[in-house]
């Protein structure tokens, strides 16, 4: 699903998040994403989600070389993934029903569909109550899963999940991993990139871990052997 | 995988859910500005004052074209005709005067009407009784076409007139009508250079207001793309909202100009009436009122289009 | 706490460090504008049309009022003497009326120059030749100070002048008068009401587009305001950016006016000489342009304020 | 230092976010703020640092009752506060080092004085190379010490942290809560909101625990009982 091709990302600044990078997740395969603060988690996620584009290497989404995806594109690259952002990123000028039924509004969905799948996706993370609220008068937490409904509503092949638990509880915490494993065991791929170590380990899931940008553990390799 | 299939099917649902979405969004932007009803209620104020500024102009040049008019009548050839001329060849001259093309009206001033007028006006009445016979000759007063555009033509009537046989001399007050020509030279070029000021100031106002108002829904903007909306989609509702904003600043532009013309009507009728014209001060017209709000619809939807679309590309990935 | 005693110490820095902060603030907020320079420029231009219109416009009312002294000159009462006063009787009349206070000049036609002048003007020569001796009067034409707001003192002068015993008739060209009185009546409210337009504008775009651009940065107010920064601390630099908006705004007005009156400079002179008036467009004083930049940069402030206060209510703890 | 006295706050739109909340948190403490996500944490620190007012109850900061202090005084008590985020609240538009000078500024610090400060804030959570960077540029967990370095710059005598580690590894979230007991070491009271339960516990401080807004667990009464 996700190769990663001898990629680096140089900043523009001058500054190399991303050096050499290899390694391949395959379709329906579920792996964590470690490193220190600052290693280039995010960077990766974003190389795959087209944020940013790689300074040298080859990516391959799907088999498709997103160096080859213009601009104009690149929207419907990303529908196909579900992405939760470190930051949130959410509207804080519609409610949260209105956040999650986004990415089924862009696709095109029908009314009474949206609802049943907005509804569903905001029961899973436990926020149903809190539909017709303002993000703003939102927990962390809760601000968090939002995001994280909105990422899961329109059910994509792809998910990526950038630091999703770093706002929650343990005991919620491993409720949303539980979540997206039942989500990898449909056939979603799924990638996560946390710095909860023990949650990580209890999952017992592949770990890629990054230093410094630079690849330093690989349990995918593993993985591959064994499925070929 | 069958639910990716479930999901196309759901996705390709009949043509009209397309048009449903557009007409939410329509509202949907209305909704959002009448969330914010004094910063909306601004922003349209400030547009609607801009146009309302060169369309009143608009409508008193209109105006100053029909007022020019007036004056022209003011502007007329006599023409002195030799002595020998009687009534009846004056008044045969004045029929085949009534067919020139630049001439719009003529009149005669019979002699005898000419000296007890000149009696009466000019003050030498006692001297000229003093005279046994009237020394006046008949005189008709010729009204020209003025063609604004081309001041040449008049002079050209003049002499025209003047190589008339019966015509002893051909006159016009040119004082006044040079005048009328520095005036109306300075009220255009006066009209036409705030025409461009206020052009200019319509569409940097409206632009720059605009383009403000989009800035604050940057964030916005980055994230729906984040999301996987396609540039058409995100930019969708700010069209809507532009034309929103250029709707309603176009119809209180309207009302604004209509407003405007009647505090002048008044003053303006007074004028009339001393030129003895039947002038009447008019506001736009039903169709050049549509053209107003056409144009400040089109004006608020070009200047979203320019300002997200510079946001957008802000966001491309690099 | 000896920690926070040198804390205390270190805050309680001699009072010139408060007037550093200032200009360091004065600086950094123009450092600030000059990183987004095209938007920078957008919402000075904004400013400087909606202040450079009304400037013009009172320019032009300015020289308006000169033009009309102009015009008042056209405006001449002809005293047509008795044919018994002499030309020295004329004259110590004149040196009389010379004293008047509602009147401006005067000037004697003695009645040889007034008959060789009609007779070359008025197209009857042959006639008046035949007269035997001069019908004319001695005339003196007087030109009255007119005074705007009162058209009827000029009638009140007639009459007074119509009962001198030299007087045979005073006469005025009054239709010409009225129409003048009409068209300026006209002039005024126009301009009147553009002002009043154009002020409205320049509020509501300086107050909007200073609003709009705070409101971009409401998110630094609240974070600022969240680690224990006072209003006032807050409002500095909003207040600084008003003042350079209002300080560029206002210059580029002044400089817009200049080349606007420039352009209109040409077609005026040209009417000035018709009424062989030496009377000359001007701009602005430097006095006036110190006003309209004042003005400007109180605007911004104002707005500035304005804006920010509005944003700081709204994020008080409840 | 902190006394909270049956303090409750309902939020506009009607729900109860703390209910009944006492405790009393004495000067030179260190304690951390427990709970599930919507518990309550965040609001509790707002209503300290006057973020939001109390709807019942007293809550008095170094003595002074908070419900008497008005609006206008409101900048001084937070002056004498140094706060970390849960969402960061950095200022995009200028750079770390700015960020991180703000409060100097702000309390009218001398220029020479403001850098010396700013840069040992800065070497204390790892991040002096990043001083002129625009904090767009840094990772979730740069930006995140950022706002910690922020909090302490000016070294406040009560320091308050919502999830100050949402964002660090494991390794770097322990370098910032010892940092934070140096702090304490010298004075300083410090409440930490935190959901990392294993690192707390391995903190040994005092733990106050929230449920549905209600305190469910106590230690400072102990603590109370010890300095008595
Ligand atoms: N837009 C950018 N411009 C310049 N440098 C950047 C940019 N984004 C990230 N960086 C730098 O690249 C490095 C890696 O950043 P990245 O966000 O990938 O880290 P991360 O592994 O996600 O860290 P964290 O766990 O703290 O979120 C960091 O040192 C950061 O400062
Ligand atoms: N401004 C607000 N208006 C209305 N409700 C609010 C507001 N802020 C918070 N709430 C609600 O109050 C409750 C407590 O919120 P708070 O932010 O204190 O939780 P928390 O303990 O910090 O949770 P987390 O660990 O997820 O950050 C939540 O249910 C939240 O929805
Ligand atoms: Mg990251
Ligand atoms: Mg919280």
């Amino acid at each position: 699903m996700i190769r990663f091709d001898n990629v680096s990302k140089r900043y523009p600044g001058g500054h190399e998040a991303l050096t050499n990078v290899s390694f391949h997740l395959p379709r329906g395969q579920m792996a964590y994403l470690t490193g220190h603060s600052g290693a280039g988690k995010s960077t990766l996620l974003k190389l795959i989600a087209l944020i940013e584009r790689p300074t040298r290497g080859n990516l391959l989404l799907d088999g498709v070389n997103l160096s080859q995806v213009s601009n104009h594109k690149v929207p419907y690259v990303r529908r196909n993934i579900g992405i939760i952002f470190q930051n949130h990123h959410l509207l804080y000028d519609r409610s949260v029903f209105d956040n999650v039924a986004m990415p089924l509004i862009i696709a095109g969905y029908q009314h009474r569909e949206i609802g049943k799948r907005v509804r569903a996706a905001l029961d899973q993370v436990g926020l149903l109550s809190k539909e017709k609220c303002e993000p703003i008068t939102l927990s962390g937490g809760e601000q968090q899963r939002v995001g994280i409904a909105r990422a899961i509503v329109h059910k994509p092949p792809l998910l990526l999940a950038d630091e999703p638990t770093g706002n929650l509880d343990p005991e919620l915490s491993r409720d949303i991993m539980q979540l997206f494993e039942r989500f990898n065991q449909v056939g979603v791929t799924v990638l996560i990139a946390s710095h909860d170590l023990d949650l990580i380990q209890q999952m017992g899931k592949p770990v890629i871990s990054l230093s410094q940008g630079m690849l330093v553990h690989n349990d995918l390799q593993e993985v591959a052997d064994v499925t070929l | 995988m069958s639910r990716s299939e479930a999901n196309r099917q759901a996705r390709n649902a009949p043509f009209k859910a397309y048009w449903i979405h557009h007409l939410r969004t329509l509202i949907a932007s209305l909704g959002m500005l009448s969330r914010h009803p004094l910063s909306s209620f601004m922003t349209t104020a400030v547009i609607a004052i801009a146009l309302a500024l060169p369309t009143t102009m608009y409508a008193a040049l209109n105006n100053l074209s029909q007022v020019s008019i007036g004056w022209d009548n003011s502007a007329q050839i006599s023409l002195f005709l030799r002595p020998e001329i009687t009534e009846k060849q004056a008044r045969a001259l004045m029929a085949k005067l009534k067919l020139y093309d630049d001439i719009d009206s003529v009149k005669l001033i019979p002699k005898d009407l000419a000296l007890r007028e000149f009696q009466k006006t000019s003050g030498f009445g006692e001297a000229l009784e003093q005279l046994g016979k009237n020394p006046l000759p008949h005189v008709i007063e010729v009204k020209p076409v003025i063609d604004q555009s081309r001041p040449d033509k008049i002079n050209h009537l003049i002499k025209q007139l003047g190589q008339l046989k019966q015509v002893d001399l051909a006159q016009l007050d040119l004082q006044w009508v040079k005048r009328l020509y520095a005036m109306l030279e300075i009220a255009h070029k006066g009209i036409w250079m705030i025409s461009i000021l206020l052009g200019l100031a319509v569409l940097l106002v409206v632009g720059n207001t605009i383009r403000l108002d989009i800035q604050n829904r940057q964030e916005e903007i980055k994230v729906i793309k984040l999301i996987g909306a396609t540039n058409a989609f995100i930019r969708r509702p700010f069209l809507y909202t532009g034309f929103w904003y250029g709707l309603s600043g176009g119809l209180l532009a309207w009302i604004l100009s209509a407003f405007s013309v009647g505090l002048l009507a008044d003053s303006v009728d007074r004028l009339a009436l001393l030129y003895t014209s039947d002038f009447q001060l008019s506001g736009l017209s039903f169709a050049e009122a549509m053209t107003l709000i056409g144009f400040s619809c089109f004006l608020g939807l070009a200047g979203s289009w320019l300002a997200v679309s510079r946001q957008l590309n802000d966001i491309e990935p690099s």
